[in-house]
């Protein structure tokens, strides 16, 4: 019950997150603006280092806080995942910011403990742990959408992030508080062991798993509890929403694997239901209420809930598979899901970042006419990207949803499958309208003021990283599958 | 100390759910706060309870972390209120639907 | 006798919540508030944890709803004359929650893992501050760290949030 | 047979770093670079003909490098007498697709240009993939290049025929892609195709997995209810995207069952051999009714494919050596003759600005080279003897017979009614006389557009008089092919109840297998 | 082997003026003349190889195989055969050269010299065919041929849709042929004539069920099937009825071609096919009773129609018709030699007529009407001998070639029994039909006052040599001919055929005699109708009012044609393409899109922005799942 100063070094990489960010904060008044440059340089480096060490974790499974963290390669890789994704939003947020004249030097800081939250839910074994690490990550998220204050969208996506939020955390918390009178205990381990061989006819256990499936779908963003997506993505400074949509969900995908496949493992016959139902929901919804949007980051968020869809897939795969290995698969397959979804959706976000009309993000799809024959780079990534979310080779997303749906037939969901692929054909549309839009459209000459797009070394850098990342792994995906694979490997 | 440990659920659940229609049903964004304020307590008796029950200091732990919470959401939540309230002059919740759609 | 105190304590607090939520005016919403948090704190005690107790009126009662008053003053706020029209709606989804919940957790016979305690485990178990201290700053070190970061970001958020001079390129 | 020369990669990597290397090009040299490459590809390509083993009817010029490890996915490609033939017709395409549009193109040639070149790796990638996923990217790597050709460069309802063909397809081919999982698990994880096209499938289940390759290879093809897609596309496309999607894409709906749906799923195929020769006469006939009421056309050339390409479906299914090369063939003829097509229509449509019949008539005084051509051209496509095309129909047509008199009789009503609207067409557009002042005026065609067609009329009449060296390329790889559907009684007498057409073996006793000395 | 030569010269004649003919123009004739006279000489020897009892054999190479299909491109040359070489050369080169005075100074002139070699070419690759794809794809390439030449005037509306017809008729009559190509394939095994002859009589007794399909039964002869789906194609191509109706407007194309195509050879292809495969039809009665009375049918609808027509070249494309019916009738009865023999006679006199009316057309400055004709016989006299000769052969005169073909014809078919009987009297009425139309022809256009057009009168001359001359030689051929002995001469290849050509007896006499009557009362009919009593015709016109319309409009032929199915395919097309693809399978399509694209605007509205309806949708999604664990 006591620790060691190993423990410390296990978690290093949080440790350090969250120096950076008090230095952050710190430094913030102290520095001049012009100065202020300097802390998104800190984060970077920080995010780098912290990169490094998890990577040198990456193959010492080791638990820290006699259990309450467990650092194995699972852990690991997600912390790898957040971090790159934090390290971009940086980038993003360097230029944005200013653009936007939001000079918050408090802002890196916020990005820096949320991700320390995040780190702390994925590589946590205790629901207290991860509880507070989903608090952490969730309250800086809410304030960082309300940053842009005089904004009247950007407060009103906190103020309903907020709300809802705290709704759904009392219920998680209320799960939890039920599954602790359940089983007696908060640590994963010792859940799955007071469970084992139980099943939902204890009626706790039942409204126990319920509650957390719905605390867990709010932060994943699913059917029928997805509703603060579109708004909150849509009123939030753009390169907050990169950040959630991407960060929050594999942080909260990370915790949700950990705590029903390793925690509630022997319920899986049950709660694969609960997502079988909400995953159905979620696709069908997803798809179709993107169609016919007409803001882009409301329908990327309609299309962040509609892969959080395709990602259940692989969970309910994990959980029907009679199998080790089909269970394992399934989780890999949600594991690369969400690394390659990172890269597409952040890369689309930042596109979208960049775009301006006026003083403001050009948010609108409209905005996006004519944008292959103004500036044909910027045109051709977007493409890249949104063929990607569109699952088509030879993008990343094909590898995710080909993953996916392997599971899927391999635990015998093949009818899954089919209903998600026609969907994903679906789904093709909308992102095909962006493209449509940027291609085949010319620019309403009877609008003032063209769109423009902003440029900087630093979105370059993050370009260059999210279509690097959606062309070779999809082409070469096989680094990120194995490390997936083995990551899943130390996972149970 | 005979009192069923059902019957702390039962409380805490109807507080809890209590809490739940408050979300729903007020206007005011305070309100729907000291509702969440309820759902939270609801869960604090249960974990109290079950500590009880269960000779396990973990849920009076988790209450007290769960106190931690629930202040900073709040300085959180009333920090948002006091924005809305600036700049739109209302906390009624329904007054915020600019996002829609 | 723990029965009759559970029955007060469970009444109360049944009633009051039900206050908070039904009273349209904020401020006695807070009150009834104030009221169920001196109740629950009463049944921490009927549970043996007395510090809990005490940071429940302390934290809640003393800070949080102090906070909440402060905060309806400050707004000013009128009467909120109406619920919000999906009332009815609500309760078509709330009444067949309410008996799930209700089915679930007491229809059942719920059946604790581990039995009521005895009186000497009572005993034994007397010295709750300092057990919940020693298990805090041991077992659960790790997440008291994490609350601390939880108490920075709400600190320094609501300073961000709440803070009225936002010129355009105002320092911060 | 590994040759240690990796022709294939060559053929697919060559116009994909042409791509890249377009986006660096200057803007006057773009065209001649595009040029330069197709070219150079159709010449890496021409020695694969004759390096090409007859005798054996397995892949050659194989390569395989391990893609992905888990699941076992290889970069593995070959090619067979099955593939060959397309792969060069292909490559022998995409530089007339570049001359095609030299100068019909004049906004974001680049962009043009390199959207061809990924075009041709992609469609040499499918044709050469012998790893079912690797088939699968390519197959589905064709549609975003596609959509953006005849989005972005089409006519005036661009949009909805790129939408329409790209949500068509895509439908199809994401039911193509959980067959393939399903395969997977099915026959011994392996996603090899050749592996697979000895694999044992239990025969409940070819049921499911052949219905939805046929929706991915039915809609490609196009079949005859899911065919709607072609008018649409076919005349808003740029007249190179046209040739591509007329004259290769379409052949990946047949080269899909004759390299899937039949050896992978042998039972099933007989099973729904009915139903797919109903369908193809359908095609053949209804796609022939189409045309005759177009006066549009490209929109008349495009049922015309529905027609021909109903050729190649019914040759698929009939299950004899003679049906199957036979409609090899005819995917093979179909390109070369419906490109040429196209390619006049694109002519054209630079001059005049109007792909109406009534608009274009009487070209014969004004151009007479360009109405020689088109006649030739049309006059393939009727199958007229001599011509490629009839050499297809005609081996479908006796592949047929053997399978169903009442088939092929049907069939041949298609034929007849081919003439009917070629003919017509001709009638309209070469001969006559201008019916607009503007049209005496036209020019004749330059060297370029000449060059872009004279190799297909060369094709068109050196196929027609020397089928058989395409054909003899082809014999091993289809008997292998139909080693797997000519199984034996028990599938014979499933046939026999559930036969919608009649078999051979009913009536009379004329056994095919015994011919007279 | 040097007679390999005979088909390729015409075709290297081709490939030099398709490809080079915008540059050699006018000399066009310097290289399609000399090919032709090289292969027409080629074709003399060849005769001459084959009368001694040779049989030339010449492999080409294989075209294609695949399966037990192997199909190999030869040349085989046999009595039959040579016969047709002869024919189609001889007429071929007279063509060309009268072709030189006749396209004078055309813009097509090029084009139409490489025409006419492809279609040499092709005709004889059709003839020397050595196995029945071959002879089917040089069918259809003489159909080609025959497409381009009728509109060869391209710009002439009518032109092109007479080629367009003619291409679509014998489309319809291929579809048969192919199929019967195929039975034969399919039931031999082989395409190959010195395959299937030896086979067929082994199958003889086979049937195939024809209502199988529907389950019913219903046993036809293999060789009747064959023999009828054959002739089909035979039907198209030889102008058979039904299927005649594209031949007289194919006179839309330049005289030479209906020479040559329309009259001599081409159309001859049916019948040379039905005899080439006389071992097949012998082994079917019912297939050549059938091809007996439709040419039967075809000779006498023919020669009513030719009764009345006005168009010069129609009248003698009508003959043909009719002349066709009676080579046709003949080897469906049997008497394949005979058929052959008036097959060949006829390509010299119709040959010989279609270039007289050329003749007369060019003088007139392209006038076809024969109203606007007459008296121009002293103008044009070489014509008009050449002409009278040619018209006496079509009409059987006495010692002219066509005396001896049609007689041989009729006289085969009396003998060959009840069925030969009847039809041989309708050929002998047909005879007296001919003979009136033909010299109505004559009297109209050369007797008589001189109804030309004034301004033409004048300079009306008999044209160039290269006409001319062509002329003579025909004439002297349509006499020629009949005293070659052919019929004896082919007699070996129809051994099988049960005629016996040397014994008329009685019958055969009363037949020539009949016969010669027949034709000498048509042209006295004609004479004393058009010279005597030039009002004649106007009145019977009236009095037979309807009759006079049958024949005048074809019997209607072409309208119903085009009610009954031109204008319902076309009527169903468009309709199908509204109906099916637009309505139908697009609209279901587009119905699909359009509701998802529906349902997302309904769904969307649940995202009212109303934080609480939100949080409301969160607790329905508890009360679902915790009904559902509980149900479930």
């Amino acid at each position: 019950m006591t620790f060691s100063p190993g423990d410390l070094f296990l978690i290093l990489p949080e440790l350090l997150v969250i120096t950076a960010a008090c230095l952050v904060l710190v430094l913030d008044p102290v520095l001049s603006s012009s100065q202020k440059d300097g802390l998104a340089w800190l984060s970077l480096g920080t995010l780098a280092i912290c990169m490094g060490l998890i990577a040198s974790q990456m193959n010492h499974a080791a638990s820290a806080f006699g259990g309450i963290v467990i650092i194995d390669a699972y852990a690991c890789f997600w912390r790898l995942l957040l971090c790159f994704v934090a390290g971009l939003t940086v980038l993003l947020s360097h230029t944005y910011l200013r653009e936007e004249r939001l000079y918050f030097g408090e802002y890196y800081g916020f990005v820096l403990l949320s991700l320390s939250g995040m780190m702390v839910m994925v590589s946590a074994a205790d629901l207290l742990t991860i509880y507070l690490g989903t608090e952490l990550m969730s309250l800086s998220l809410y304030v960082m959408a309300g940053l842009k204050r005089s904004e009247p969208r950007s407060l009103e996506a906190s103020a309903k992030y907020f709300v809802l939020g705290a709704f759904s955390s009392g219920i998680l918390l209320y799960g939890i508080s039920l599954l602790y009178g359940a089983t007696g205990s908060t640590r994963l381990p010792a859940i799955a062991a007071a469970i084992a061989g139980r099943s939902l006819d204890d009626p706790l256990l039942l409204a126990a798993t319920v509650l957390l499936a719905v605390g867990f779908g709010f932060k994943l963003a699913v059917v029928p509890f997805h509703m603060w997506t579109p708004d909150v993505y849509q009123g939030a400074p753009t390169s907050v929403t990169a950040f959630m949509a991407v960060a929050s969900k594999a942080a909260s995908f990370g915790a949700f694997l950990r705590v029903f496949v390793e925690g509630l493992g022997s319920l899986k016959a049950n709660w694969s239901a609960i997502f079988l139902l909400v995953c159905i929901a979620t696709l069908v919804l997803g798809n179709i209420v993107a169609l016919v949007q007409t803001n882009i980051k409301r329908m990327l968020a309609y299309s962040s809930i509609a892969h959080a869809g395709y990602a259940l897939i692989g969970v309910v795969a994990a959980g029907v598979a009679g199998t080790q290995t089909g269970e394992a698969n399934g989780i890999t397959a949600v594991m690369l899901y969400l690394a390659l979804y990172a890269f597409m959706t952040f890369g689309a976000f930042t596109i979208v970042a960049m775009l301006r009309k006026g003083g403001l993000d050009g948010d609108e799809i409209e905005d996006f006419s004519g944008l292959a024959a103004r500036h044909p780079l910027a045109a051709l990534l977007m493409l890249v990207f949104m063929v990607s979310l569109a699952g088509i080779p030879p993008t990343a997303g094909f590898i995710g949803k080909f993953y996916v749906f392997m599971a899927a037939v391999e635990a015998g969901l093949t009818w899954l499958a089919v209903l998600a692929l026609v969907f994903a054909a679906i789904s093709a549309y909308y992102y095909l309208r962006i493209i449509m839009v940027m291609y085949m459209r010319e620019p309403d000459p009877l609008t003032a003021a063209s769109p423009r797009l902003i440029m900087s070394p630093a979105l370059s850098i993050v370009l260059a990283c999210a279509v690097a990342g959606v062309v070779f792994f999809g082409l070469y995906p096989s680094p990120l599958v194995n490390l997936a694979g083995h990551a899943v490997l130390t996972f149970k | 100390m005979t009192v069923p440990i059902s019957y702390y659920l039962i409380l805490s659940a109807i507080v809890f759910l209590t809490g739940v229609v408050g979300v729903l049903i007020r206007r005011n964004i305070i309100a729907i706060l000291l509702s969440i304020e309820l759902m939270l307590n609801a869960t604090n008796i249960n974990f109290v309870a079950f500590s009880e029950y269960l000779q396990d200091m973990g849920g009076q732990v988790f209450v007290f972390f769960a106190l931690t919470v629930a202040a900073a959401e709040v300085a959180v939540g009333l920090a948002i209120i006091i924005a809305l309230h600036r700049a739109k002059d209302s906390i009624n919740i329904e007054e915020f639907n600019l996002l829609k759609w | 006798m723990a029965e009759l105190f559970f029955g007060y304590f469970a009444g109360v607090i049944a009633l009051t919540a039900v206050l908070v939520v039904a009273l349209r005016n904020p401020v006695y919403s807070a009150l009834a508030l104030l009221v169920l948090f001196f109740h629950v704190a009463g049944l921490y005690v009927t549970l043996h944890a007395e510090f809990l107790a005490a940071v429940q009126l302390i934290v809640y009662a003393g800070a949080i709803l102090v906070l909440y008053l402060f905060v309806v003053m400050l707004l000013n706020l009128k009467q909120d004359d109406r619920y919000h029209h999906q009332w009815r709606i609500a309760a078509f989804v709330c009444v067949p929650l309410l008996l799930e919940f209700l089915v679930l957790l007491a229809g059942n016979g719920v059946a604790p893992q581990s039995s009521p305690l005895t009186a000497e485990q009572t005993a034994a178990a007397s010295d709750n501050t300092m057990a919940i201290g020693t298990t805090l700053f041991t077992t659960y070190l790790f997440p008291f760290e994490v609350a601390s970061l939880i108490l920075l970001v709400a600190m320094i958020g609501a300073i961000i949030l709440a803070k009225r001079d936002i010129g355009e390129g105002g320092q911060t | 047979m590994t040759h240690s020369f990796p022709w294939l990669t060559l053929l697919i990597v060559l116009p994909l770093a042409g791509a890249v290397a377009l986006c660096f090009a200057k803007d006057t040299s773009v065209r001649l670079i595009a040029l330069g490459i197709t070219a150079a590809d159709l010449l890496l390509s021409l020695p694969l003909w004759w390096l090409f083993d007859a005798s054996s009817g397995s892949m050659q010029f194989n390569e395989t490098a391990l893609w992905i490890s888990t699941p076992p996915i290889h970069y593995r490609l070959g090619l067979d007498g099955i593939s060959l033939p397309l792969v060069l017709m292909t490559t022998m395409l995409m530089p007339l697709c570049v001359l095609i549009s030299w100068r019909s193109i004049d906004q974001r040639i680049r962009s043009f240009m390199a959207m061809l070149l990924v075009m041709e790796g992609a469609m040499i990638g499918v044709f050469a993939a012998l790893d079912f996923v690797l088939f699968y990217v390519f197959w589905e790597a064709m549609l975003i290049p596609m959509y953006l050709l005849i989005g972005v460069w089409g006519g005036p309802n661009r949009i909805y025929a790129a939408v329409k063909f790209f949500l068509y397809t895509l439908v199809g081919s994401v039911l193509l892609l959980v067959a393939i999982l399903v395969l997977y698990f099915q026959s011994g994880h392996t996603f090899d195709i050749v592996q697979l096209s000895q694999a044992a499938v239990p025969a409940s289940l070819q049921f499911w997995l052949f219905l939805a390759f046929f929706a991915a290879f039915a809609v490609k093809v196009p079949m005859f209810p899911f065919h709607t897609w072609l008018p649409d596309a076919h005349v808003e496309a740029p007249t190179a995207g046209s040739v591509i999607l007329a004259s290769v894409l379409l052949k990946m709906g047949g080269y899909g069952f004759v390299r899937f749906s039949l050896p992978m799923l042998p039972d099933a195929s007989i099973a729904f051999a009915p139903l797919m020769i109903t369908l193809s006469i359908v095609a053949i006939i209804y796609g022939a009714y189409m045309a005759l009421a177009q006066t549009d056309l490209k929109k008349l050339i495009a049922y015309s494919s529905v027609s021909h390409m109903g050729f190649v479906t019914l040759g698929l299914f009939t299950f004899n050596i003679q049906g199957i090369e036979g409609a090899v063939m005819q995917m093979v003829n179909h390109g070369i003759t419906t490109g040429g097509l196209f390619l006049c229509v694109g002519v054209i449509y630079e001059r005049t600005h109007s792909r109406q019949i009534a608009d274009n008539t009487g070209l014969t005084t004004p151009m007479p080279r360009y109405a020689t051509l088109l006649v030739i051209f049309a006059l393939s496509s009727l199958g007229l003897p001599g011509t490629n095309s009839f050499v297809g129909e005609f081996m479908v047509l006796a592949g047929t017979f053997i399978w169903s008199k009442l088939a092929t009789a049907l069939a041949s009503l298609g034929i007849i009614l081919a003439a009917a609207y070629m003919l017509w067409m001709i009638q309209r557009v070469a001969f006559g006389l201008p019916s607009a002042p503007v049209l005496s005026a036209l020019r004749d065609l330059d060297r370029r557009e000449m060059a872009t067609l004279i190799p297909l009329v060369v094709l068109v009449f050196l196929i027609g008089i020397f089928p058989n060296p395409i054909l003899t390329r082809m014999h091993a790889s289809v008997n292998q092919v139909l080693a797997r559907t000519s199984v034996p009684t028990a599938a014979t007498a499933m046939r026999a109840e559930n036969q919608l057409l009649p078999a051979p073996t009913n009536g009379d006793s004329l056994a095919m297998e015994t011919p007279r000395p | 082997m040097l007679y390999t030569l005979i088909p390729f010269l015409p075709l290297a004649a081709f490939l030099v003026l398709g490809l080079g003919g915008t540059r050699i123009k006018e000399q066009a004739h310097l290289v399609a003349v000399p090919a032709v006279l090289l292969s027409c000489l080629l074709s003399i020897s060849a005769f001459t190889e084959v009368a001694s009892g040779s049989v030339i054999s010449v492999p080409l190479y294989t075209w294609l195989t695949s399966g037990n299909l192997d199909v190999h491109i030869g040349l085989y040359i046999d009595r039959l055969t040579a016969v047709m070489l002869l024919l189609v050369t001889i007429v071929s080169s007279l063509v060309h050269i009268y072709t030189i005075g006749y396209m004078h100074g055309e813009p097509g002139y090029a084009r139409f010299f490489s025409y006419i070699a492809l279609f040499t070419f092709s005709m004889l690759m059709l003839v020397l065919a050595d196995n029945l794809l071959q002879l089917f794809v040089f069918w259809e390439a003489v159909g080609l041929c025959s497409y381009l030449l009728i509109g060869h005037w391209y710009e002439r509306a009518s032109a092109c849709s007479a080629a367009t017809k003619a291409f679509l008729v014998n489309r319809v009559g291929d579809f048969g042929f192919l199929l019967g190509l195929l039975l034969v394939w399919y039931s031999f095994g082989s395409l190959n004539y010195h395959d299937i002859f030896p086979a067929a009589h082994e199958a003889a007794n086979q049937t195939i069920n024809l209502l199988s399909p529907l389950g019913g039964n219903w046993d036809v002869s293999l060789f009747t099937l064959i023999g009828l789906l054959l002739f089909t194609g035979a039907i198209g191509k030889s102008a058979q009825v039904p299927l005649h109706v594209w031949l007289p407007d194919a006179m839309e194309g330049p005289t030479p071609i209906s020479a040559l195509i329309h009259a001599a050879t081409m159309v001859t292809a049916g019948v040379f096919m039905v005899a080439r495969l006389a071992p097949l039809y012998n082994l079917s009665p019912v297939a050549m009773q059938v091809v007996a009375l439709v040419g039967a049918a075809t000779m006498v609808v023919g020669a009513t129609i030719a009764l009345t027509q006005t168009d010069i070249k129609r009248v003698v494309a009508y003959s043909t018709v009719s002349q066709l019916g009676y080579m046709v009738m003949a080897c469906g009865l049997g008497a394949y030699a005979s058929g052959m023999y008036h097959l060949l006679t006829h390509g010299a006199f119709k040959a010989l007529l279609f270039l007289g009316c050329g003749s007369v057309i060019v003088a007139l400055h392209h006038e076809q009407d024969i109203r606007r004709m007459g008296g121009l016989k002293d103008k044009l006299p070489v014509t008009y001998w050449t002409f009278v000769i040619g018209s006496l052969a079509l009409a059987g005169f006495p010692l002219t070639a066509g005396f001896f073909s049609k007689d041989a014809v009729l006289v085969a078919a009396w003998l060959s029994g009840p069925l030969g009987q009847a039809l041989a009297v309708l050929g002998l009425l047909t005879a007296l039909m001919t003979a009136f139309y033909s010299f109505r022809l004559v009297f109209v256009t050369f007797w008589g006052p001189s109804r030309v057009d004034p301004h033409h009168a004048d300079h009306i001359h008999e044209p160039s040599r290269t006409i001319t001359v062509p002329l003579l030689i025909l004439a002297v051929l349509s006499i020629l001919t009949g005293y070659l002995g052919i019929p004896s001469f082919l007699e070996p290849v129809f051994s099988t055929g049960g005629e016996h050509s040397g014994e008329h007896g009685a019958a055969g006499l009363g037949i020539m005699i009949a016969a010669t009557l027949m034709g000498l009362a048509g042209i006295a009919g004609a004479y004393y109708v058009y010279v005597l009593n030039p009002d004649l015709p106007d009145r019977f016109a009236r009095q037979w009012e309807s009759l006079y319309k049958g024949s005048l409009n074809k019997w209607y032929v072409d309208e119903a044609y085009d009610r009954a199915f031109v204008k319902p395919t076309m009527m169903a097309a468009s309709e199908l393409w509204k109906r099916v693809d637009v309505e139908v399978i697009d609209g279901a399509v587009n119905g699909v899109a359009r509701g998802v694209a529906w349902s997302g605007w309904l769904l969307r509205l649940v995202q009212s922005g109303q934080t609480q309806h939100y949080a409301l949708a969160m607790a329905g999604g508890i009360v679902v799942l915790v009904t559902m664990l509980i149900l479930f």
